[in-house]
């Protein structure tokens, strides 16, 4: 097919969208943490932009897009990028490859910056440069291999528009491993945790909203009436998860927060990420508030677990993608989508089916490999900084920097 | 001299400036503290959870008077600080040695 | 008409951005205010993304681009966006529909958002929810189709690019009710409020001004000469205000400021509104700097009445939307658009009729409707909040929470 | 030739994004600067966005890119933009004119705004706003001209995709001039001048990074593989400069600084401008880890010349540009875009001599207008604020406003 | 009355509020400081260079009391406070004159 | 012991704390205030107005010492933080009770 300009303007915009996220997830992140720990938590999202651009473009794009070897795996045709620039790939056929490329690069370099929260403050730098590497070649590529690259997944039918099994229950699977592993703050419990900076969170929030727009109508691969649709479901969602979060807050603590709008927003863009490309703009709205009253229940129950998720990975990303992709089961429809199925609500139970097993085995998955990584990363070079560098705040004790120095005494 | 030390709701500085500026006192140095007392502090909210901050925002001035005027100056703080409500402060007052205008060196109530 | 990829993903990304100038707006107004009050002020733009997003798919698009009635009203064709993704709208006939939803949406979303710069810390955030969903249905959605959507202000002949009478001056007319009704901030006159956070402050203007090119190069509905004049008009407009607002102000006060800097562009982006797609490169200069002066006089003269409209919405928006929507009168030029009008400058001093009637139209109507909603609100659930919680600030009072925690000791 | 709407969206989007970019710098420099001149920091970048885009289109423009004449400047055909709005330019024939004077002007917007990180902390505003004018008309206009317009410099055949002369090294040998005729801070050497809010420079980076994208894809004037490739390129060059700038850190300094993975970035950012449209992959992955390495070395060499380039312009964009520019001519490559050339690693060492010829003739250039016009305005206004007003700060010396304000005493 | 002044670690004043609370104290003020002492400072790295950062962060809290309360005060300060390391810091102890409550305007021990 | 507190140009911090470590000060606390004072504020503009900003940023430091070397940090300090222009600020001197080191318990001079 030939290269559509039209197309290509717009998965350029959405590559760039997606790349723009990361910066905002850390933002979102950073306001989070006390302000000993927010360069560090910046960083750790930053350094994926790093690392995973470099590795996916040198092995990660062929493992995850490279020619299917038995539903498992990409071939190595593209190792090194080999060859993309002249050709087109098969899911975005009218788009120059080297555009496609780009594209999904975003999507695993956010993926593992996800993850970060969960660890918060605690975490040694090397450790995560370590599991970041780890975890993009032998978590990310296959599982996005197996839903979009042509394996076992997407084979079977499961819908994942935009990768709420790939990028959230992966990442949400990843972060309860972490959590498990290295264990609770040292403060968890006995000092306020509060955020440092909720601005950073709320630009934070303004930077995803605006850059799940290319993660979601992106994944159309094309500038045509899917992506209008999934656009459109995008927002929705985002604004439903708002009003729904803050209902229930103001329900139950008798305020709505500003974190509570933030936090309900992103559940909602969250839950939408499977569903945008196959339901009506008011079932994305209903998506919306059902994920938005899910994640506020999720990060509930995580005080009576008694886990340090420190910025709720588990209740934002676990919770809303495993929510969202069972949704897409249930309003999937091809009037919407041809491409598509019919959920439950078009007449067509089966679809959750495979809309299960894709969550079951993304969680399996992401989490088993990731509970091995880490214990080899702890015996390696420890995961977690000792109890004085904790104290200190990791800005300091692990790069030498102060986040804020606002007096006038320089 | 006595050095006057007074922690008052940080809204009622400009009053409190002006209360003093009125009796008479040329410079006084204020600064941001949290306190904690009978006002009890605030709950907040993150992610579903409260929190209980028990210190709330205060600021305290200081300002270092001759002996005669102190204790007009403790007076004109208490009447321009005070709300009637829970944590309106105090007023410390201390002896204070000595004084010397950096500037110029001169010493003792010269200085202030 | 077919789809066109290039300009349905010209009109995507425009979404996109005019979706991000309301956090942008967010941050630009939240630093302006006392750091005590700057959750509750960006909570306040943030939540519009929220409730006026569901409102607008539920209803208030239909309201407003649905079939003329009578050229009151939009029919209610398009309630709940039926039938929306598989259509065009006559406005954008080569995007898809739910694009032309998108869009259009994310106007609705900022509008009533610019109107809390008036009324920043003091009103109740129930009352503004109140308010939010009562002006959006029952101010916004009509003049949106009186002016757009085929209604008897379009139909007279009036130009407006991209929102000069529907967003700004709609929005101004609403603040100055909101001004009068509620009253003056207890502080006003008696404490110097100064803007806590001018960085935050200078963001939200380079975030407003990106968006802007989508506001009001979008408004061609397509990707081509007409988007590029605009563009190119609006970033000159932004250019001028800043240069004519700064000279002024160094007149006037002998320095340059960072906020003016800061106002001069926002104000030239209000005044090309209107203007965009109908005036030269040159009389966008032209535009920029007139509105960059009147904002300048408009801000002082609010000194002179006393009133307390906290951060300018009246002196910007409606001063630099009136302005603009007057000059788009004078320079139009049917050489730069054939679809718009000439001016005065091109022997068309008729012109001017429609664009007065317009704004007093518009000014009366978005005025008056704001004036019964706030007495009634107030009625229902009360406007302002009491004074110890002004005094204490709205972040923590209204939301339970605090904007900035920068100490060590946690 | 005729418009093409798709190549159309992606240059309106790409001209938003290098406009996007200049806030970005004013955060990325005006977190680095201590706290008293943050403000005067950010506004010697956002007063380019006001007079450089008037006098861009008042006669910069066509300097640059109108008729060549004698390979020195451009004739006065486009004074005023005079005739820009039907027409076409030759180097985006498929794009309107309007179009490519906005992406344009957005460049000469950016690069004088990058010399500012030179005399950080204690210029005049007033000197910056002459240099500034001065600056685009004498140095920048010409030179874009001599490389892009039809100058000698592009004639001669030396490759710069997006800017690599044009906008880096121009503005690092500016900086040089600066540095040297301004002299030193007062502070330099006696106090720590640590960075006073990095979050705001890694936010800035995200922006950076982000815009980029329309800086270099966008230079392909196409949505098209040209595009795609340089976005690529851009991508994972930034990515491999901040792996190379942190791990020589790591081993120099036994940290991984989060200001060290942003300047790393930005120097693979840099350095691939010039290459981005005509190197592969690879060879982008290669250049970023060549030019991070390069400009960590050119950042500690700053410390034995005891210059005060406070925020490393040349350090940055003078070895970034100069090393980027090099290595274009070894690893330039036909088969990547047949428009361009074959570099030394593909068997045309021959590149290499216009290449260093383009880039001594532009530190020559550059450096000595400034040094000239540096010397004229100190003589006419002076260019340094006293010492008194050095040390209260720029904001409140330089223009009556306050940084930050967080206490809670108003 | 006397007034105790600590500088402690920052992450203690949690523990210190507490013993302190435990000892019968109704009220105290405490704000962020940046010490000098034998505990060196750090160095911080920005783009190769390194800094010496000579303070670090600590937080001053300051309690008034009756007189036969201070010792106990200075006591619970020590014991909540320590860590055992370099840095936990000082505890001074002054005379303090007299204490109004500005909110009722008693005096003395009353008002504190 | 005395306690030596000074409000200095924050500009002069790092002068000081070199004059004192000097003359044989091994410890100190700082601190940002405000001062209101002989010095006036400033002028700052905001959309078109003045605001009139009484309050000039200063920096505090506090030194306890024995009472033989107190005369001597007065004068390093009047020398070091003096600039000769209005608002340099001043040294005032307090009795100082006792003072407890909170790592050691270690009690009177020995603690400072
Ligand atoms: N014993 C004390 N020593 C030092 N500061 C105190 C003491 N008691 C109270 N304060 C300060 O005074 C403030 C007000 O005290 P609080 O008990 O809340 O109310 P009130 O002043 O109305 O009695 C506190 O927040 C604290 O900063
Ligand atoms: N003489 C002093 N006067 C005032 N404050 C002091 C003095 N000496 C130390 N401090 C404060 O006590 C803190 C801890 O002192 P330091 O000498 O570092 O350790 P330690 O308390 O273990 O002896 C310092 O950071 C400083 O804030
Ligand atoms: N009586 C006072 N009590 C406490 N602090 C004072 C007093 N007078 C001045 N100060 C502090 O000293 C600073 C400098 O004083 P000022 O009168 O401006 O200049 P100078 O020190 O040159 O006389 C003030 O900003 C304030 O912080």
């Amino acid at each position: 097919m030939q290269i559509n300009t039209g197309d290509t303007a717009w998965m350029l915009v959405s590559a760039a969208l997606v790349l723009f996220m990361t910066p905002g997830l850390a933002m979102f992140y950073g306001g989070m943490v006390r302000s000993k720990n927010v360069l560090a938590t910046i960083m750790q999202s930053f350094f994926a932009m790093g690392l995973v651009s470099v590795l996916w473009a040198l092995v990660g794009y062929t493992l995850a897009f490279g020619p299917d070897k038995a539903g498992l795996i990409g071939g190595l045709q593209y190792l090194g990028l080999n060859g993309v620039l002249r050709t087109t790939h098969s899911l975005a056929p009218t788009v120059p490859q080297s555009v496609f490329v780009a594209y999904q690069g975003m999507f695993a370099v956010i993926t593992p910056a996800l993850i970060t929260g969960a660890f918060a403050e605690r975490m040694k730098f090397k450790a995560w440069v370590l599991l970041l590497a780890g975890w993009l070649l032998i978590v990310y590529a296959p599982l996005a291999h197996w839903v979009w690259g042509g394996g076992w997944i997407g084979k079977m039918g499961a819908l994942d528009f935009a990768g709420g099994t790939v990028v959230h229950i992966s990442s949400a699977a990843a972060a309860l491993a972490c959590v498990l592993v290295i264990g609770r703050r040292r403060d968890h419990g006995t000092h306020e945790l509060q955020p440092h900076n909720l601005t950073l969170t709320l630009l934070g929030t303004g930077i995803l909203w605006f850059g799940w727009f290319g993660f979601n109508a992106g994944s159309a691969y094309a500038a045509n009436g899917l992506a209008g649709s999934a656009f459109l479901a995008t927002n929705l969602s985002a604004a439903a998860g708002m009003l729904s979060w803050t209902l229930f807050e103001s329900w139950h603590r008798g305020k709505a927060t500003t974190l509570g709008a933030a936090s309900g927003a992103v559940a909602g863009l969250v839950g939408i990420t499977p569903a945008a490309g196959y339901v009506t703009p008011l079932a994305a709205i209903a998506i919306g508030l059902i994920v938005g009253a899910a994640c506020y229940g999720g990060i509930l129950l995580k005080g009576r677990f008694g886990y340090d998720d420190a910025l709720d990975v588990v209740g934002v990303h676990g919770v809303g993608g495993t929510t969202g992709a069972i949704l897409t089961g249930v309003f999937a429809w091809k009037a919407v989508n041809a491409a598509g199925n019919n959920g439950v609500l078009h007449g067509n139970p089966a679809l959750l089916v495979p809309q299960v097993v894709g969550v079951v085995a993304t969680i399996a998955f992401s989490f088993g490999v990731t509970f091995v990584l880490l214990k080899v990363i702890d015996a390696v070079v420890g995961l977690r900084v000792d109890d004085e560098a904790e104290t200190l705040g990791l800005d300091l004790s692990e790069h030498a920097e102060t986040g804020y120095i606002l007096g006038r005494a320089s | 001299m006595k050095k006057i030390e007074a922690v008052i709701k940080p809204h009622k500085l400009e009053d409190v400036k002006e209360a003093l500026a009125g009796v008479g006192v040329q410079g006084l140095t204020a600064y941001e503290v949290k306190g904690f007392g009978r006002q009890k502090g605030h709950t907040e909210i993150y992610r579903g959870a409260e929190y209980t901050v028990d210190f709330v925002p205060k600021v305290k001035i200081e300002v270092v008077v001759e002996d005669d005027l102190a204790e007009q100056v403790e007076h004109a703080i208490v009447m321009s600080a005070r709300t009637g409500k829970i944590g309106d402060g105090k007023v410390f007052t201390y002896d204070c040695g000595s004084a010397v205008r950096i500037r110029t060196g001169e010493r003792g109530p010269e200085a202030l």
